[in-house]
């Protein structure tokens, strides 16, 4: 199979044909265990491998060192970073969408919030200040009325698998969660206040895959390769839940049970350069990013 | 008041083992001074950390007025053979002399008084605000006696406290012993490897064997009134005394038992 | 050592012959500091020529720092409103935890140091948790107590505590024997024992330890303001990391450089006093 | 078994100290102090540490975390007592790089961790480096105040015969001076270990304790494991710190006998 | 050999300052054993290490062949007054005794045998395998000699040898010492505070006053032929000198230079 590959790889003119692609534990990535678990990439000529990391913005400087070829990454961090010309970064693929019901404003059973509104003068979790989670739930809040400052919300940073404690033991009023910790939080009397991914914020892009511009440049077939495997793969899952189901256990600790019942997030199979410029102009609108920053620049050539 | 019945130790065990004790029986009464002497090596040492509570004896027991000594009896004063070591460097010298003295419960001023006496005592009035780390071998040895001293203790054991200083303050410190000894009636157990001042101020000489140590000679100092350098030493029973002392020291260097 | 003579607790610190003169002040500054400068060049160059933004130069950092920080009024010592509400409470964290630290570690390494006993039943427990990442207490202080103060100085306390403990249980067993033999023989008290013999004679391992603690605290003051915390240097660095700009990033790090070598200087002048019997005594000249 | 044995015996004893607590842990838990759906029950952690102790893949990370450990420890440790030794022992050096040494101590390596990772590509080197970089200072502050306690008359004597700076350094300094490196290097080990996980944690990687607790992270019924993570990380840490006493009880007899510490 | 000029030396500086050594002049030739005795704490100890290089004296200068000492001259032993803390107690005692030796470039066997052969000669063949601590006081000092000795150094410096040991050993160790000094040619300066023994075994016997030190006496010793404990001590030379140096060291005590 290898001696197949190898062949199929020379005969693409692939310019690198192994890659370590970093990414976050999440149903998120699913598509690109598809991908290594069905071939997908071998096909191409590819030999991808995966690290898994704890955030795209620390492994930011993996990406920029060549510990990794391709990095899954929250678009608010590589926005950031991109616009403050830390990095000069490539969008692959987008990875994922919001679905309804993924990302969730949650509280603890008999908490006294039960709306939008009565956050007034509270503390929010999430679990990274500065991320697609404070942004989805600052632009909700808006959209409710309450501002930050005038209201006294205030946010403070706490990991997904301790929410659950922090807000039983009243710490956080409510929780930014997304699945499948909104599942398990359900499964123990929590609270939906609302979904984040609405309004404004529907179908909202959450995550892509990133190459630096250098990469991208000097392996542009390579690059090619990935992005065809990788979109079949993106197919697969929009389709096929069971396919996601099966290979979470492979690289996460999501349950076969919870893998089941809980919300996936949309794969789309596109680039769509005006669903990525809408997270950069929400980046500007909240103070996220200190000039409007035009996404164009992180496309390749194709996607424009 | 100090019974000492079969007394014996041996340190370490398995093929290292080292018999110091081999069984000592003494018997001290209040108020006596008794000198030890005996091999360098022996376990005189052994012998006075026994009585001080210091190390647990492998054999045997030491009975202290009535008692059974387990932990560090009380009312005890000790000058070590290793003074350098037994002063605490980071507390001046009358300090050092002082601070056992709170037990006694004297005040802040009634101690540095002690303190500053026991000084004098020994000659060292000019070093209260050093540290024992500016003086010398020998001012550190007095050091260490003048806070025996000053502690007046109703038992004192003195590991060869006078090693390391001039004839002159030698002779000064064993006359100091004595009248001290004689004001508040101590108890004292001294031991030396000087014969002559063993018999100058013991009121009894015991000699210590070879190792295992065993007591080979235990003789009785009945020289005539208050002890004086001049006199004392030149009365006849202290010269026949100090005879029969190096004797039995030095037989036992050649006995059969040394061989071991 | 070149130094003629070993110098009495009395007059140490100072040199012989009285105050020092202007002059020789400033040779022994210059004898302490001129590596600094050499250094600074060093960083200067080297990220110059490395030219990379996660690498800013001395200068950009320098600048940074000012714009954050110092452009407050000179009646506040040029203090930003920035710097007034991230800095004091990071030290008052800093001092509480570390302070709570020590006296608990010396307090606890006596008595492991001392009771054969109890430290065989505490000691697996003592270097299990020493072992634990403060990161990773998580889990355990959420449900126990609540995010801000109390978590914050649990978890310095947590971090630094160790090397107090552990230095102070090594002063505290390791003590001269002949020294605790005269204490047994004087009858000093417990007390007494502990004050006057034991404490003292472990202080060089006790500072030891409270000066690596000391700068661990800086560390653990920053790791305890990334959770739950709304100010702080250690708030802000991670915000600077989240902004992806690495210049506030180092500028962050600097502050905790020169805090650290600060507290440091203060640490050292206060040992030199408490210490000085010991430097004096193990001199050889 | 009389009291006696019982109270003679180290293992015995810590057991017993370590099933105390987790005795009073449980109770409390049961006791519903704190509430078992935040905090896990101390059974239940337990049976996952149990687990863990078979699970395979868990092995293996515990593995790549102690490869890390043990080689930024023997770097740390190769580099840092020489140093410390020439240091303590030429003050005027000291006096000048203590400003850098004091500056560059209190830097949390939390924060160049994400700095190191451009430096040092590879997962493992960045491990190594970083556990250098925080444990390396007990090490040193341990060698360079444990210089400061050896005794003068010992180092006279050694001159006295001739001896040149160098030879005292290493015949006599350093032989006194072990016990409190040791010390240090115990510390450095219990610091090695954190950061070894701190890396795995901050900068991810396929393998290591940090990694599996990422991974862990991924689900709401993760924190168990996370806690029972932890929890290895602590045995981890007895074990280690039981070897270097084992070692250091048998270099340093002379210390322990000279400070009649008995046991 | 040796050529002492003027020798000052002052502890501290300020009002607390002490000054030990108030101006030596002593010259020592080759092959003499010099003794030197004076009342404790005078500065003997500190004349003994400006010789050796240990401290550098404030004034005045130490000439050793030809050359001024600044750093520790080659081809010395020291034995120390603080015995027990100048052995290495993580070394056993056959390894304190050869460490040295190394710098004679002695193969390890035979650094093994002269310290073995040593430790025979101060009565401590059983002791090689021992550590410094589990030796008793006298033993350990025995070591210290025997690691000088074993040294075969040109110039040996011992501050009060023999202050820990039994009578026995101390003449055993006396007759040693003067024994490899003629069998090696060493130059030997002895501290000590027993008057007789720094005439039995001296060449020249060399008296301090109180502090600051200055030399008050030096009195040649010309007792005949090889000494020996019993004929020597009975010569009407030894009882005189021995009178004499009792004489010039008690003189000191009382002298108004000792008020100080
Ligand atoms: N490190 C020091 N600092 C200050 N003063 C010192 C120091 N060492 C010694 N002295 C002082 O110098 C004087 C001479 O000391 P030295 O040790 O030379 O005496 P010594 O003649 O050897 O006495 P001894 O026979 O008691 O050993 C003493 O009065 C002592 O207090
Ligand atoms: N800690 C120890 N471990 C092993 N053996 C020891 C220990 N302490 C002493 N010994 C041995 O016990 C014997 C007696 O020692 P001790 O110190 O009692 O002798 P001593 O009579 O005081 O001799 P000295 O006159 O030389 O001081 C010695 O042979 C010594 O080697
Ligand atoms: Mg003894
Ligand atoms: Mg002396």
């Amino acid at each position: 199979n290898s001696g197949k590959a190898a062949t199929s790889a020379a005969a693409n003119g692939l310019e690198k044909t192994d890659l370590t692609i970093g990414m976050l534990p999440l149903p998120e990535v699913a598509p690109v265990q598809i991908a290594i678990k069905r071939g997908f990439f071998k096909a191409e000529g590819l030999n991808v491998k995966f690290t898994i990391i704890d955030g795209g913005g620390s492994a930011l400087p993996s990406l920029l060192s060549g510990g990794f070829d391709v990095l899954h990454s929250n678009y608010v961090s590589a926005f950031t970073a991109a616009s403050q010309k830390v990095a000069d970064l490539k969008v692959v693929a987008e990875a994922t969408v919001a679905t309804p019901g993924s990302f969730v404003l949650v509280t603890a059973p008999n908490s006294n919030v039960t709306k939008v509104e009565d956050l007034k003068g509270k503390t929010i979790g999430v679990n990274t200040k500065r991320n697609v989670a404070m942004l989805t739930t600052s632009v909700t809040l808006k959209v409710h009325g309450l501002d930050l400052d005038r209201d006294k919300i205030e946010f403070a940073e706490i990991p997904f698998p301790n929410m659950w404690q922090a807000l039983k033991t009243g710490q956080v009023a409510a929780a930014f969660l997304p699945e499948p910790f909104v599942s398990a939080a359900a499964a123990d009397g929590g609270v939906k206040v609302t979904d984040l991914m609405a309004g404004p914020t529907d179908s909202f892009p959450i995550a892509g895959y990133f190459v630096t511009a250098d990469f991208a440049s000097k392996n542009p077939k390579t690059v090619a390769a990935f992005q065809r495997a990788l979109l079949k793969a993106q197919s697969v899952a929009a389709s096929d839940r069971k396919a996601v189901a099966e290979v979470l256990p492979l690289y996460t600790k999501i349950n076969a049970q919870t893998a089941e019942i809980m919300q996936l997030p949309g794969y789309p199979i596109t680039t769509n350069a005006v669903r990525l410029q809408r997270v950069s102009d929400l980046m500007s609108e909240y103070g996220y990013l200190q000039k409007p920053f035009n996404v164009n620049s992180l496309l390749l050539a194709g996607q424009k | 008041m100090l019974e000492i019945s079969n007394l014996t130790h041996t340190y370490g065990s398995g093929p290292s083992a080292h018999n110091a004790l081999g069984g000592i029986d003494l018997n001290v009464s209040e108020g006596e001074l008794v000198c030890i002497v005996g091999p360098s090596g022996c376990g005189k040492s052994t012998l006075l950390r026994s009585i001080a509570g210091l190390l647990r004896p492998t054999g045997g027991q030491v009975v202290l007025n009535g008692a059974p000594v387990a932990q560090t009896p009380d009312d005890l004063a000790v000058v070590f053979q290793d003074y350098s070591r037994s002063l605490f460097p980071w507390m001046s010298v009358a300090d050092n002399i002082s601070l056992p003295l709170r037990r006694k419960g004297e005040g802040r001023k009634q101690r540095a008084r002690s303190a500053m006496e026991a000084l004098e005592q020994v000659g060292l009035a000019g070093a209260a605000d050093k540290y024992p780390w500016e003086l010398s071998g020998g001012m550190q040895q007095r050091v260490s006696i003048a806070r025996a001293l000053a502690y007046r203790p109703a038992l004192m054991l003195m590991d060869e406290p006078f090693g390391s200083v001039d004839a002159q303050t030698r002779e000064d410190l064993e006359d100091l012993t004595l009248r001290v000894r004689g004001h508040h009636n101590m108890t004292i157990l001294l031991i030396t490897h000087d014969i002559d001042e063993s018999v100058y101020v013991g009121d009894r000489v015991v000699v210590l064997s070879k190792a295992p140590a065993r007591i080979v000679g235990d003789l009785r100092v009945d020289l005539p009134g208050p002890r004086d350098q001049i006199n004392t030493r030149e009365h006849p029973d202290f010269v026949r005394l100090r005879a029969e002392v190096g004797r039995l020291v030095r037989g036992m260097r050649t006995s059969p038992a040394s061989a071991s | 050592m070149k130094h003629s003579a070993p110098a009495s607790p009395k007059s140490s610190g100072t040199s012989p012959g009285g105050s020092p003169s202007g002059l020789r002040g400033v040779a022994r500054a210059v004898s302490r500091l001129w590596l600094v400068p050499v250094a600074l060049v060093l960083w200067e160059i080297g990220t110059r020529a490395a030219d990379t933004p996660y690498f800013p130069s001395p200068t950009t950092i320098a600048v940074k720092m000012r714009e954050m920080w110092l452009n407050g009024p000179a009646s506040r010592l040029w203090l930003s409103d920035l710097a007034l509400e991230n800095f004091p409470p990071s030290l008052a964290r800093l001092f509480a935890g570390w302070a709570l630290a020590g006296v608990a570690g010396i307090v606890l390494g006596v008595m492991l140091g001392r009771s054969v006993l109890l430290a065989r039943f505490v000691d697996p427990l003592v270097h299990f948790g020493r072992a634990i990442p403060p990161p990773m207490l998580l889990p355990l202080l959420i449900p126990l107590m609540s995010i801000g103060t109390q978590m914050q100085l649990t978890t310095i306390v947590f971090g630094v505590i160790w090397p107090v403990l552990l230095n102070t249980v090594d002063g505290a067993r390791y003590v001269d024997r002949q020294h605790m033999e005269t204490a047994r023989v004087f009858g000093l008290s417990w007390g007494q024992r502990l004050w006057r013999v034991i404490l003292p004679s472990s202080t060089p391992k006790i500072f030891a330890g409270l000066r690596l603690s000391l700068s661990l605290a800086l560390i653990l003051m920053v790791i305890s303001e990334l959770v739950g915390s709304t100010n702080g240097i250690g708030f802000q660095l991670r915000a600077a990391e989240r902004a992806f700009d690495p210049p506030a990033l180092w500028g962050a790090i600097v502050v905790l450089g020169l805090l650290g070598y600060v507290l440091n200087l203060a640490f050292f002048a206060i040992e030199r006093r408490v210490l000085s019997w010991h430097r004096a005594a193990k001199q050889t000249t | 078994m009389t009291r006696q044995a019982v109270l003679g015996n180290r293992v015995l004893c810590g057991a017993l100290g370590v099933a105390g607590l987790l005795l009073v842990m449980e109770a409390a838990g049961r006791a519903e102090l704190v509430d078992p759906t935040v905090l896990p029950l101390t059974s239940t952690i337990l049976t996952r540490v149990a687990e863990l102790a078979v699970d395979e893949e868990f092995l293996v990370n515990v593995g790549a975390t102690m490869t890390a450990w043990g080689l930024g420890l023997l770097l740390t440790v190769a580099v840092t007592v020489p140093l410390g030794l020439l240091l303590g022992s030429l003050p005027r050096l000291e006096t000048a790089v203590r400003p850098l040494i004091e500056f560059l101590r209190p830097i949390p390596s939390v924060a160049l961790i994400p700095l190191a990772i451009l430096i040092f590509p590879d997962r493992l080197d960045l491990k190594i480096a970083v556990i250098f970089y925080a444990s390396c200072w007990p090490v040193l502050i341990n060698t360079m105040y444990g210089l400061q306690d050896v005794d003068p008359v010992a180092k006279e004597t050694l001159r006295s015969f001739g001896f040149g700076p160098l030879a005292v350094l290493w015949r006599v300094s350093l032989p006194s001076t072990a016990p409190f490196i040791a010390t240090g290097v115990r510390l450095a080990g219990g610091i090695a270990l954190i950061l070894a996980i701190s890396a795995e944690l901050l900068a991810g990687g396929s393998d290591g304790i940090g990694a599996y607790v990422i991974k862990a992270g991924s689900s709401p019924d993760g924190l168990e494991f996370i806690i029972a993570a932890t929890m290895w990380a602590g045995i981890l840490g007895v074990v280690t710190n039981s070897l270097f006493i084992g070692a250091e009880r048998r270099l340093f007899r002379w210390h322990t006998a000279r400070a009649g510490v008995t046991g």
